[in-house]
């Protein structure tokens, strides 16, 4: 297998569904002649051409209302949200168009459209430029929420999304983008909704999300150190969610610590660990452990950021806890 | 520009089917027949009526909230609407959208919609599509003067002329947006001196002339079929009812009321016909019982459909 | 103590806190001549005339936008959004300006503003008029969220919001507007983030928001009659969220269940159980239930409507499972 | 308008302290001395300083993404705002906000903005607050080209028309939003087209002249405290730089650089007053030797300062 960073794995995909289906276009700001700021798009308005790759005004309620509206006559729009801290300014086409067209016409209506979103915090980018999101996301029926760790999976959910009828929101985390990893090459999907086992273990279960899927990662090595075995199960897709993976492992580790680099409060950790505290309350054998951004914006100083981003020692401790 | 006698009556026609279903919809309303909110286009029947005359099957059309006119004028069925402002399973969207949400992408209609401001986008992007494919068809989007103040119209306006897209913007300027008159809420006296912001033919004309809206459109919708890009057109019309069935009204004067109901764009194109020897009162009369007589199957086959089942509610969420 | 309903208490607030500061001023769609669609704001313009009572074209980004400036610059606005449904079109200003620029300039910014809106289903308004988004907000740090269940705690709770120096998110369900109360006459506060419980029991915790409260005490009831004793706890803030007093009820009851009535995924019910699974594990008998909408639109037709709607029925149930 | 030695003196000392703290900027991003983005301002000197040389310290101004010389020129302290870049707690913001968010309300700098569109409705905001106060004051909305296309915008210029608001939107037309070029994101010549959509008056001029952008402002200024409402001022200006450092301005060509760089504000202006005999060339390079002395105390405040501590992670959410 080819090895790509996050950033290829995405292009790739691209590249792959756009010579599928001549109905996919992508659209955006500066995706065009840039090649996206994070260089996702590049090199496909040469392959292309403008009137399937379009540059776009800064106009984020018009580019995902057109897409919506292009969409329900027979387009597949990829539109990329520069950053998806600028959600606030086009949500309405989203939540209130997109996700709920569907229901509200009596399901006489498809919306197979794709909202590419950069997150995430690590370079400096402060509290406009470095959210993470995703709970706004899976609170709103209609949407379907993704979120990969991975090149391959990059491109293996990208792909499915494309192909999905339905309005997916796709999370990248900007640092992520670089991260090398082997890709398979040419047509390659993954099924949404489906957690991926990142780690096995039978200690101690970790829930981790795009970033924090590596954080966690390399925690579980230090703990294995220690002789603590611990799982990691990264859910990729976030809506719908794949709570069969997260509970069976549970019932094997009987231990829990959610992570994920959103705000802890009311993020997404809240709903895995309230669904496990549900449905596999007499599994557990400790509290659920959640960890997350502290209740604030995201600081700019690096000093301050680094502190913002959970960290593997904070992962350790939290394993140690569930551990005691 | 002159039009067939068969247009001319069509026309005729379908602003009284609309005027039909919204004056009973308004007494099932009272009767508490119909739940949630309905905003009816009496009044404003000449705007949908002479737009949509222009407009086939395969064409696009975003609306509004007062959105039953626009159906009406487009093909939509008067009793799969009323069945679905009744919220039973043989309405348009099986009863969950209700009068704000009344859709069928069949006839091209991109569904009334409860969000001012949510159509624009939503009709620039059918366009985008028409323009895609190739195909030859073209959207038109029903906006109010409200509507013309929001965000989302000023984007999908400026990104529809960038795109040449086919589309036409149909402003309803009815003077109000629930109590806010226009005259408090933008500085300009016409909505159409806002085309020139994006550099695209903008006209104002008298929305209660179905003539008048019917010549205006195919104009438009001609330059947007020959890819020529967008356009903007004003009616001037009233909205004769409260914003919403039950609105006091407290921020209008009866007077002005009285004036319009002066324009009423039926009875002034009833006379019209007559004078043009296309139509006889007989025969006027006659149109108008068969129209009622449609309305009140129309509330039949509503009030003997099924409601939904609570089963149905967590169908149709996804595809 | 005076009888009055839930929109008359919050009118009196707003008359009350007018008065108090001439600063204070209220902004929104029809909230002047005809007092606000459900209204609340009824003879303000009358009283205070148009410098303080303004009504706005349609345009919620500038009347939300508007007011963070004008909170900036020394004023303290009381803006009413229409339907919470409409925060779609102006989330920016609220989120990424209101919400973070005090912690963007280093502390150096106070935003006294208030965002009212309505919200909830249950008169047919349908998908894009009946929505209960405030798991949305309380994951934006820098808002609080307040939601009062009853027309006393709508005036203690609305003049205090008013005299906060943060941006305040006040979310009124539509349903609770008509419900009549004693409500204490002059002005009268309640701190923000205090719960409230609102009725006393020994065998489980019931914690319920907004409507959902009135459900539940009337659930309650029916099941006192079967000897089982619930306790109500009404979080009144929900951000800031009070754990403390949610937590110190559990430890007495060692069961919990969780009513509101937006969608139970990722809604404001995850965060408390997942606090509770958390913080008070140990003190869990039982698994934590989680009661919510499901997860879709809000349907039109009432008979749809109201099985979307969590009912008394649900809760007893819950209850018995939790007992059982 | 003739305007004092004094008042022409202080806008050349100005342009030249941004554009020497800009200068230094650059070198230290490209040092890794600068995390995150930074958006330079060179080459757009004569705007903000033109702008804010009729603005006292109770006036507000909302800025952009690229708001260094917007800040220098509304009085902003250099030590403060380089201390700021490097992300240190003797910064403006305690190295909270960083380039994008730099503010200084006491000067009544409401902040560097990270959401294109996103200062509008402050500024209008503002400019409420001073009308409902009738203090006298005045705000102005600095926002670009790109800005103009967004809703907001169209929202706040809206709504401050209709409440006859004391602000001036001030359009800082570069000719790009990143890569996307006016000519592609907008179909009229002039972002001040617009203002007519709003019966508010709107003039384009050369924003790389100094004098003509204070002589505008100051009758907008004018015009605004007088409470005749808002006025829409487009400068036609170019950044010298890329978008953000580290752009490879692939989008446009050398020559159009080249020939802005022959407009440069700053030298077209160093001329004008040494012909005008108000300057000579001698105190001209003085000057510069004083303000790069300036930026270099500065950095060296900047980089002696401590950085924060994660115990001021929590701080300053609320009030
Ligand atoms: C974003 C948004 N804001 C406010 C409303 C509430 N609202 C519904 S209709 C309406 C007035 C619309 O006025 P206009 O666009 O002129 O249409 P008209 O009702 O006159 O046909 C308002 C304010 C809404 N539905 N959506
Ligand atoms: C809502 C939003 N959309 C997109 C961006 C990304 N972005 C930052 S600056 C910029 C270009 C702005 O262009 P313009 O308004 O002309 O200002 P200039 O950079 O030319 O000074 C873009 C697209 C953003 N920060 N916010
Ligand atoms: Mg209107
Ligand atoms: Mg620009």
């Amino acid at each position: 297998m080819p090895t790509m960073n996050f950033a290829q794995a995405l292009n790739d995909a691209h590249k792959l569904e756009m010579q599928r289906d001549p109905n996919v276009y992508v659209a955006g700001e500066d995706v065009g002649v840039y090649g996206g700021i994070f260089g996702v798009t590049s090199g496909l308005l040469d392959q292309f051409g403008p009137k399937r790759v379009r540059d776009t005004p800064i106009t984020e309620s018009a580019i995902v209302g057109t897409a919506v509206g292009a969409a329900t006559a027979g387009l597949r729009p990829v539109v990329e949200l520069m950053f998806v801290d600028f959600i606030g300014v086009a949500l309405d086409q989203l939540f209130n168009q997109a996700a709920k067209m569907k229901y509200m016409f009596g399901g006489k209506a498809k919306i197979p459209m794709v909202l590419r979103a950069s997150c995430g915090a690590g370079i400096g980018a402060a509290a406009q430029h470095s959210q993470c999101l995703e709970a706004l996301f899976m609170h709103l029926p209609g949407l379907k929420v993704v979120m990969p760790s991975t090149p391959a999976d990059a491109k293996g959910l990208l792909t499915q999304a494309i192909r999905d009828d339905n309005p997916v929101v796709f999370l990248e985390h900007k640092i992520l983008y670089g991260i090398e990893g082997e890709v398979p090459e040419g047509e390659f999907t993954i099924p949404l909704g489906k957690a991926d086992i990142k780690r096995e273990g039978k200690d101690v279960t970790i829930v981790a999300t795009a970033r924090m899927v590596h954080t966690a990662l390399a925690a579980a090595e230090r703990l294995s150190a220690e002789g603590v075995d611990v799982e990691v199960v990264d859910p990729r897709t976030l809506s719908p969610l794949d709570t069969e993976t997260i509970i069976s492992s549970v019932k094997k580790t009987h231990r829990l610590v959610v992570v994920h680099e959103e705000v802890k409060f009311c993020g997404s950790g809240a709903e895995i660990a309230a669904t496990v505290a549900e449905e596999a309350f007499d599994e557990l054998d400790a509290p659920i452990i959640r960890l997350g951004a502290p209740f604030a914006p995201v600081p700019f100083s690096p000093a301050l950021e680094q502190a913002y981003i959970p960290s593997e020692d904070q992962i350790i401790d939290a394993v140690k806890k569930v551990m005691a | 520009m002159d039009l067939s006698n068969e247009l001319l009556l069509n026309m005729y026609v379908t602003m009284n089917k609309i005027r039909a279903f919204e004056s009973r919809v308004a007494e099932l309303f009272a009767d508490g027949k119909i739940p949630g909110f309905v905003h009816l286009y009496v009044g404003e029947e000449a705007v949908a009526t002479g737009v949509c005359a222009n407009l086939t099957d395969k064409d696009y059309i975003s609306s509004t909230h007062r959105g039953h006119g626009h159906l009406i004028a487009k093909g939509g069925k008067p009793n799969l609407m009323m069945a679905e402002l009744f919220g039973k399973t043989t309405g348009y969207c099986k009863g969950k959208g209700g009068s704000m949400h009344i859709a069928d992408l069949d006839l091209g209609i991109m569904g009334a919609n409860g969000i001012v401001g949510g159509g624009p986008p939503l009709a620039s992007g059918a366009a985008l599509a028409c323009q895609y494919l190739d195909n030859g068809n073209v959207a038109v989007c029903f906006f109010g003067d409200g509507a013309s103040n929001q965000g989302t119209t000023h984007e999908a306006m400026n990104l529809a002329t960038c795109w040449k897209l086919p589309v036409v913007f149909v402003n309803e300027n009815n003077m109000y947006g629930i109590s806010s008159c226009t005259i408090n809420s933008m500085c300009v006296p016409n909505v159409a001196d806002r085309a020139a912001a994006y550099d695209m033919p903008g006209v104002t004309i008298d929305g209660n002339d179905v003539i008048a809206v019917y010549e205006a459109a195919s104009e438009a919708l001609k330059r947007a079929r020959e890819g020529q890009g967008p356009s903007l057109i004003e009616c001037k019309t009233y909205r004769h009812r409260g914003h919403f069935e039950g609105d006091p009204c407290v921020y209008r004067r009866k007077e002005e009321l009285e004036e319009w109901l002066e324009k009423d764009p039926i009875p002034r194109f009833e006379q019209k016909l007559i004078d043009m020897k296309v139509l006889t009162k007989e025969r006027a009369d006659e149109i108008k019982a068969e129209l009622k007589n449609e309305v009140v199957e129309a509330e039949r086959f509503a009030s003997e459909s099924p409601l939904p089942d609570a089963s149905d509610l967590l169908t149709d969420v996804y595809s």
